[in-house]
């Protein structure tokens, strides 16, 4: 099976089949495709699953009806989607997946779909938990991991990623590790909760930017001080976080870039021009620290 | 036994004395969820660490409230025969409106008039959502659950539309007292759930909404005959519920210091049923016990606290809260057989 | 006259659920129609086949919950049971169809069984014990699954059963479904079992005095409503290549609003199978047609203006039917 | 007599420890009719529903056919060969009449599949019995309460039981239909089938049974052979008095004395409604009593529920007190000064789950509450005076009112209305499933109120009633008024012949 060319024109009808809108992040990226269509020609189809594998599946479905020329797929998750990729491809549309991929046994870059553009969420998990070892002063780092929505792929991989890179490290333990479902409400309720089974945490670590800040108003509320007896770690790089660096609340927060929309352009256009594409466009992603997080306050979501 | 002679020894149209007032089944099922809620506590002195603190009081307290608060709304719904499921919504659509109020450019050049408006604004909305319910339910007969649902798949959708879906961040420190300020201790908000459950127990007991509130929904059609306004009470109790809805918005908000119309009161609907319905409430309708779906909410925050604090993994939780549903109602339950 | 004109009509729209159900239909073909009109390639065979393969899950829970509800019960736990089933069926989908889809079912099965007990045995009220056993199932199916999507064994013949079609139109799912309408359709209307159902429904009390086996009624329709779920959750591992541990949310209530836009009262006593399918394909086609809408590209809708337009849509099916459906609006 | 059929000996029965049945026992000899009568309150139903599984029984000995038995379920009951007609309306009434005829019986083709032909053929010729005729695939539920109560004893009657038990099956039958039924009971009897009949209407136990069981306070009294009592016995031994002073009472409390009429208060002229109502012309002064007479089906109920403001008027024209009134609903009414006892106690009455005092004060709430807030003092207080006057039998006033007996419940809904001092009172089916007692005391409150100069409206379909009652009774034929005739000098024959003449005679007349 070989992939499907993409004839060089002026416009094309791309689709874009998000997952969810329930979380900035989410927002802040389907905003970027948007923004992105007018420059790059595109007439852009945006869908909306909902939160939904199958009707993620079934939108990408309507969009092979309408007969677009390329198709975005952020996967929600890595097999479901398969269908949607296999289909998309059986007729003759290319598609890139973008932010999450696709289980690699069954579909792959260069046959099924064109590329993965994206980061790697294990590698986000394992950059938090080095940049801990190195700079967390205490003796012993006692630790609350606050999971992201219980079983979506984000969550396992910034587990899996913070897990290991501590693994065998005997300064840290993990005292207790939750969902806080990506979210700042649930994130505060259940380190309210943790905070007073475990009292002697010294670090927080955050899937997301939303929790961390969650955990930072339940620290408060209890009369701790976030950044001087309790450390919080965390992914994504919005505002709210840059800012709590900056107040001394937050350590660091590792970059998960919402802003596809660019980088997808130029991966299309080069891909209509003949170019063969790398099976994994890398994204580059920051972190922001002390360092750097007033400069960058400006540019974040 | 007094009551036991009141069925003899009366002759035509005799009376007999007049017996001792016999204490109500619902009061017995009052007791025995107040006695199961006990035997938390005491579990969790036992094996919880630190459960008696006044921290931990406070915590339970903050996160019960806004539960607590959109419950007793509920009850209400409940007491009629239906349910109101835009509740969450509501509260998405109540908790954007307040930020983007009080952060208006009126607002910030007005900061004590665009604070009140941030509270007042948001509720007028939440109660006009109410209306929205009500109307439908009595003056259309749709069916409460369907009534509703319109609000509960659209009404977070405008929420959405406010604030173009993103999260609203702000620093507020009157606004946000909702949310953290203490009082004595307690957080104010857990102050406010419990007067306002003194306030609706109160009208549930003393008022004549509150009689005409239990004949609807014990029999809407006999109620209707004896001159109860029936769609007027109705749609009273729809605009309180929503109102109330709209408040606990308003709190989830200050607590948050951020709007997020996606996720506020996401699920809100189903802990308020699960509260009123441990507390005694019946689905079809004709009870309203408010003191009930107090202790309800409470059961239920505590034993998701329990379950926390004592590293119950995530995926137990559901299976262990399923199981305390199941005990909790069962233990209540009136209807078994004679 | 009018008389004879009025019996007529109804017998010629009784196949569809009887003339108190009629909007629902009305409404779909509507749909249809201006769905083919405004869009190409709306009324392709594409368009179509996805439509129906998708929808197939929401025609077998939508099936089983119309049973449930006409009982006056409720169903919360649809969903999860689904995911629950999708996971079990990915995980036995090594041993091909002929495992796989009986484990499926059989899980759906289980959980019925549960709500059953609970509802039948223990006489909690279904919206209670359904709530339980959603959570229930919701944690089950995140233990099985370890907390991550399934995936299915494509080297067996598990994924021929949600991928194949008959001929480019007709997915192998939605004939299943179809066999699974048709099959509640006769137990409601040609058994004593059925009619149990609806008295029930309609007077639980008196139906038990009358000396009709309610248990019976009620332990069936859980049950049927387990294997629907169960069913689904199947189509779901199998159609798209994973068991799904957090798939299913809010199909209950999709569920629910399609049973009662096909005209069926929550209080049970009475409701229309056929009518249910309409609703629940109208909800699907909503879904279909704001997607195509997009793809005009007059109006791009941001996914929150598409629930509100959902909202509303629902609000219009409602209205329409509350004009159409009650003649006689009597008071009291 | 033969062996016993069924034999019920030391049953004891209490609901949370308040005991319903304290010594109950019942014998039923083969193809015997026989009667069960009592107080309201006394436990018959109980009894029944002990003997049918409905509930368990604390202590007693049930012999069914010689064998001590335990039923669990009414479906084991029916197993048994007992059918039963219960008190309250156990039908469903969303479904059709044929389904509510057939159900659980339904007739089957070869492969199992219900026979819906056959099953109207049944249904159509169960009712043909009883000669009415339905549509057999409307909701039962849209017919009145007394063509569902036929259908209920057709059910019954055609499920070839060894016992069949009827628990007050005429309350809501006019004479005709209670006819039939006798000659469906006689030929149940014939074909020795036995029936065990509950009625508060004493003297059709003497038309069709054989023997009677009295039952007092949850005991059995007494039980004898029909042709060695009398009616006064009977009252005496429900009562637990003495003949003689039961003797001094009349037949009913209603005495037509002199009209005293005052003012016109309710004139209706040519009214119609959307229902069955077609012209109705009647008017009703202060301190006198109205009746309507007709055949089931007339639209008696239908020209109560006009007036009252529960259908729509569509013609015609009302006057209230003298002027044109606008009756919207039943808040317009109440607010007129009328109040409306309806038939359908279960239904359209009581607040099961509410207690005596709050089902007694819901129309009068407004009058007892200031801002919005009830005056809970006074409103015991009213309460305690009606449970007093109407001697409601009730362990207190806060007791649900499901748990009362039929017959005090419709005393508490009669209280509901009278606590409103209404000008108009309108009473559909007042003494329904009343026992004598309660039925002597409910008509003589109403007759001290009609002397106060409340005007009434009654509905019986009790000529008894009617004649001694009414002033001045007003015919219906379907959805018509054809004749008005006025006390004194109204017969029963008179009374028969208007509600059966032609109707275009009767319009003639009435011209
Ligand atoms: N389910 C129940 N719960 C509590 N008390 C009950 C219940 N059913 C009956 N009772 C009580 O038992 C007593 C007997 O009631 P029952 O209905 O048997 O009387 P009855 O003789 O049939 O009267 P009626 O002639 O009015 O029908 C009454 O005092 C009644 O209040
Ligand atoms: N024999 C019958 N066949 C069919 N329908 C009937 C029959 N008798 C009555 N009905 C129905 O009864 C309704 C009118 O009855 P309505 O309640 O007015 O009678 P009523 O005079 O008040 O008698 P009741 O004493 O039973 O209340 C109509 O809707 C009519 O369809
Ligand atoms: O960083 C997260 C993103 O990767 C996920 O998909 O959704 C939640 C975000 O916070
Ligand atoms: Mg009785
Ligand atoms: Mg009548």
């Amino acid at each position: 099976q070989t992939l499907p060319p993409l004839e060089q024109k002026d416009s094309y009808t791309v689709g874009f089949a998000q997952s969810e809108s329930n979380n900035p992040w989410r927002i802040a990226e389907t905003k970027s495709f948007q923004d992105t269509a007018a420059q790059c020609g595109w007439n852009l189809i945006v869908t909306d699953a909902g939160g939904s594998a199958a009707k993620q599946v079934s939108d990408v479905d309507s969009m092979i009806a309408q007969g677009i020329d390329v198709l975005f797929l952020p996967p929600r998750e890595e097999d479901p989607l398969i269908p949607a990729v296999k289909r998309a491809a059986a007729a003759g549309i290319p598609v890139f997946l973008v932010d999450r991929s696709v289980n690699p046994d069954v579909a792959k870059a260069g046959t099924d779909y064109v590329a993965f553009l994206g980061s790697d969420f294990v590698d986000q998990g394992k950059r938090a938990a080095e940049y801990m070892i190195e700079h967390f002063e205490g003796d012993a780092g006692k630790i609350i991991e606050l999971e992201g929505t219980t079983g979506s792929s984000p969550a396992n991989d910034r587990k899996t990623g913070f897990d290991e890179a501590i693994a065998g490290n005997d300064k840290f333990e993990i005292l207790e590790s939750r969902s806080g479902d990506f979210s700042r409400d649930e994130g505060r309720r259940v380190m309210e909760t943790l905070l007073q089974a475990h009292p002697d945490v010294n670090i927080v670590y955050a899937h997301n930017d939303e929790m961390a800040i969650g955990a930072i108003q339940a620290l408060e509320a209890a009369g701790r001080k976030p950044g001087e007896d309790v450390w919080i770690y965390s992914i994504d790089g919005t505002r709210d976080a840059l800012q709590a660096i900056i107040d001394g609340k937050l350590e660091v927060t590792v970059e998960s870039s919402p802003f596809f929309g660019p980088l997808s352009c130029d991966t299309m256009k080069r891909y209509a021009a003949g170019e063969t594409i790398e099976p994994w466009v890398k994204v580059e992603d920051r972190i922001f620290t002390p360092e750097n997080a007033q400069e960058n306050l400006a540019g974040a979501y | 036994m007094s009551a036991q002679n009141s069925l003899t020894g009366r002759g035509l149209g005799g009376v007999g004395e007049a017996p001792a007032p016999r204490r109500s089944r619902l009061n017995r099922r009052l007791l025995g969820l107040a006695a199961a809620l006990l035997a938390l506590v005491l579990l969790n002195v036992a094996m919880t660490p630190n459960f008696l603190q006044l921290q931990t009081l406070a915590v339970n307290v903050s996160q019960v409230a806004p539960v607590v608060i959109v419950a007793l709304g509920m009850t209400l719904v409940i007491a009629t025969g239906g349910v109101d499921l835009s509740v969450g919504a509501v509260m998405a659509v109540a908790g954007a409106l307040a930020p983007l109020i009080f952060g208006s450019g009126w607002g910030v050049a007005n900061p004590g008039l665009g604070l009140a408006a941030a509270f007042v604004g948001p509720l007028l909305v939440a109660a006009a959502c109410g209306l929205f319910n009500g109307s439908l339910v009595s003056f259309l007969g749709v069916q409460p659950i369907i009534a509703t649902l319109i609000l509960f798949i659209s009404g977070r959708g405008v929420a959405l539309v406010l604030t173009n879906g993103n999260l609203q961040t702000f620093t507020n420190p009157s606004f946000t007292w909702l949310g953290t300020g203490r009082a004595l201790g307690i957080p104010v908000m857990g102050w406010i759930a419990l007067a306002l459950a003194l306030v609706v127990a109160v009208v549930v007991r003393k008022t004549i909404y509150g009689r005409y509130l239990l004949s609807v929904g014990g029999n809407e059609r006999a109620a209707s005959l004896a001159g109860t306004p029936v769609a007027t009470v109705k749609i009273w109790t729809y605009l309180i519920c929503s109102t109330l809805a709209g408040l606990a918005g308003l709190i989830v908000v200050a607590q948050n210091s951020a709007s997020d119309a996606a996720r506020i009161g996401n699920l809100m609907e189903l802990d308020a049923i699960a509260a009123a319905v441990v507390g005694g409430a019946a689905l079809s309708g004709g009870r309203a016990p408010i003191l009930g779906t107090l202790l309800g909410a409470l059961f239920i925050q505590l034993v998701g606290y329990t379950l926390v604090a004592n590293g119950v993994p995530d995926e137990a939780t559901f299976i262990v809260t399923a199981a305390i549903i199941v005990i909790a109602v069962w233990l209540q339950d009136s209807r078994r057989r004679t | 006259m009018t008389a004879s004109l009025d019996l007529d009509l109804r017998r010629f729209t009784r196949p569809l659920g009887g003339g108190t159900h009629l909007t629902v239909w009305v409404a779909l073909l509507a749909l249809i129609v201006l769905g083919g009109l405004r869009y190409d390639n709306f009324l392709s065979a594409y368009n179509i086949s996805s439509f129906l393969g998708y929808n197939s899950m929401f025609l077998l829970i939508s099936v089983g919950m119309c049973l449930v509800i006409m009982t006056g019960g409720i169903d919360l736990s649809v969903g999860a049971v689904a995911a629950l089933a999708s996971v079990v069926a990915a995980l036995l989908s090594p041993d091909g169809l002929i495992v796989a889809l009986p484990g499926g079912v059989a899980t759906g099965l289980l959980v019925g069984a549960i709500n059953a007990g609970l509802i039948v045995g223990l006489r909690l009220p279904p919206f209670m014990a359904t709530l339980a056993t959603m959570l229930a199932a919701r944690g089950a199916s995140l233990v099985v699954s370890d907390n991550r999507a399934v995936s299915v064994d494509w080297g067996s013949d598990f994924t021929t059963l949600g991928m194949n079609k008959i001929g480019p139109l007709v997915p192998w799912t939605i004939v299943i479904a179809a066999l699974v309408v048709v099959v509640a359709w006769y137990v409601l209307e040609r058994t004593s079992l059925g009619r149990t159902v609806l008295a029930v429904g309609g007077n639980a009390e008196a139906a038990h005095l009358m000396g009709l086996k309610t248990g019976r009624a009620l332990v069936f329709v859980y049950l049927f409503s387990g294997a629907c779920a169960g069913l689904a959750g199947v189509f779901l591992a199998s159609g798209y290549g994973a068991g799904q541990p957090l798939e299913g949310q809010g199909w209950e209530l999709a569920a629910i609003a399609s049973v009662v836009v096909g005209g069926t009262l929550l209080t049970g006593g009475m409701g229309s199978i056929p009518a249910t399918v309409a609703g629940a394909l109208l909800f699907g086609l909503v879904f279909n047609l704001l997607n195509f809408e997009n793809g005009l590209g007059v109006i791009s809708l941001s996914a929150y203006w598409q629930s509100v337009i959902r909202g509303a849509f629902l609000l219009v099916v409602i209205l329409l039917q509350v004009r159409l459906a009650r003649p006689h609006p009597t008071k009291a | 007599m033969a062996e016993s059929l069924l034999r019920m000996t030391g049953i004891q029965k209490a609901f949370a420890g308040v005991p319903a049945l304290r010594d109950a026992s019942l014998r039923i000899g083969p193809g015997e009719v026989h009667a069960l009568v009592g107080q309201n309150g006394a436990g018959k139903s109980t009894l029944i529903k002990i003997l049918t599984g409905v509930y368990r029984r604390d202590a007693g000995e049930v012999l069914w056919q010689g064998r001590p038995v335990d039923l669990k379920s009414p479906r084991e009951a029916q197993g048994a060969g007992i059918a039963t007609i219960y008190q309250e309306l156990t039908l469903v009434p969303q479904r059709t009449v044929t389904e509510n005829i057939v159900l659980g019986y339904e007739p089957r083709k070869p492969w199992g599949a219900i026979d819906w032909r056959a099953a109207d053929a049944r249904a159509r010729e169960v009712l043909s019995r009883f000669g009415i005729e339905l549509d057999l695939h409307r909701a039962l539920g849209s017919y009145p309460t007394a063509i569902q109560q036929l259908v209920a004893i057709g059910r019954a009657a055609s499920m070839e039981a060894k016992l069949l038990i009827m628990d007050e099956p005429t309350s809501s039958l006019d004479e005709k239909e209670v006819e039939t039924l006798f000659g469906v009971i006689r030929g149940l009897k014939a074909r020795g089938t036995s029936v065990l009949y509950v009625s508060h209407f004493l003297d059709e136990l003497f038309q069709v049974c054989d023997a009677v069981t009295i039952m007092r306070d949850g005991r059995t009294v007494g039980e004898t052979r029909i042709a060695d009592t009398t009616k006064l016995d009977l009252i005496a031994a429900m009562l637990g008095r003495d003949a003689e002073e039961i003797r001094a009472a009349g037949r009913t409390e209603f005495s037509v004395g002199e009209q005293r009429a005052g003012e016109v208060f309710l004139e209706a002229r040519h009214l119609a409604s959307d229902r069955r109502l077609k012209d109705l012309s009647l008017e009703v002064r202060a301190g006198e009593i109205v009746g309507l007479a007709g055949l089931l089906g007339s639209g008696r109920t239908e020209a109560a529920r006009a007036i009252f403001g529960l259908d729509r008027v569509t013609g015609g024209s009302l006057k209230v007190g003298a002027r044109a009134a606008r009756i919207r609903g039943p808040r317009d009414a109440v607010a007129a000064g009328m109040a409306y006892l309806s038939e359908d106690r279960k239904v359209e009455g009581i607040v099961p789950d509410l207690s005596v005092r709050e089902n007694l004060t819901l129309a009068l709430l407004p009058r007892l509450s200031r801002l919005g807030i009830v005056d809970e003092a006074r409103e015991r207080r009213v309460v305690e005076g009606f449970i007093k006057a109407l001697g409601i039998r009730t362990a207190d006033m806060d007791q649900p009112i499901r748990e009362l007996s039929g017959g005090n419940q419709q005393k508490v809904l009669l209280g509901r209305w009278l606590a409103l001092e209404p000008r108009l009172l309108i009473l559909d089916e007042p003494t329904r499933g009343v026992d004598v007692g309660a039925k002597l005391e409910i008509q003589s409150i109403i007759a001290k109120h009609v002397e106060q100069g409340c005007a009434v409206l009654l509905i019986s379909s009790e000529f008894e009633e009617l004649i001694e009652g009414a002033h001045n009774i007003v015919v219906l034929q379907e959805g018509r008024s054809v004749r008005r005739l006025s006390n004194p000098g109204v017969t029963e024959s008179r009374l028969i012949h208007a509600i059966a003449e032609q109707p275009d005679d009767a319009l003639e007349a009435a011209q």
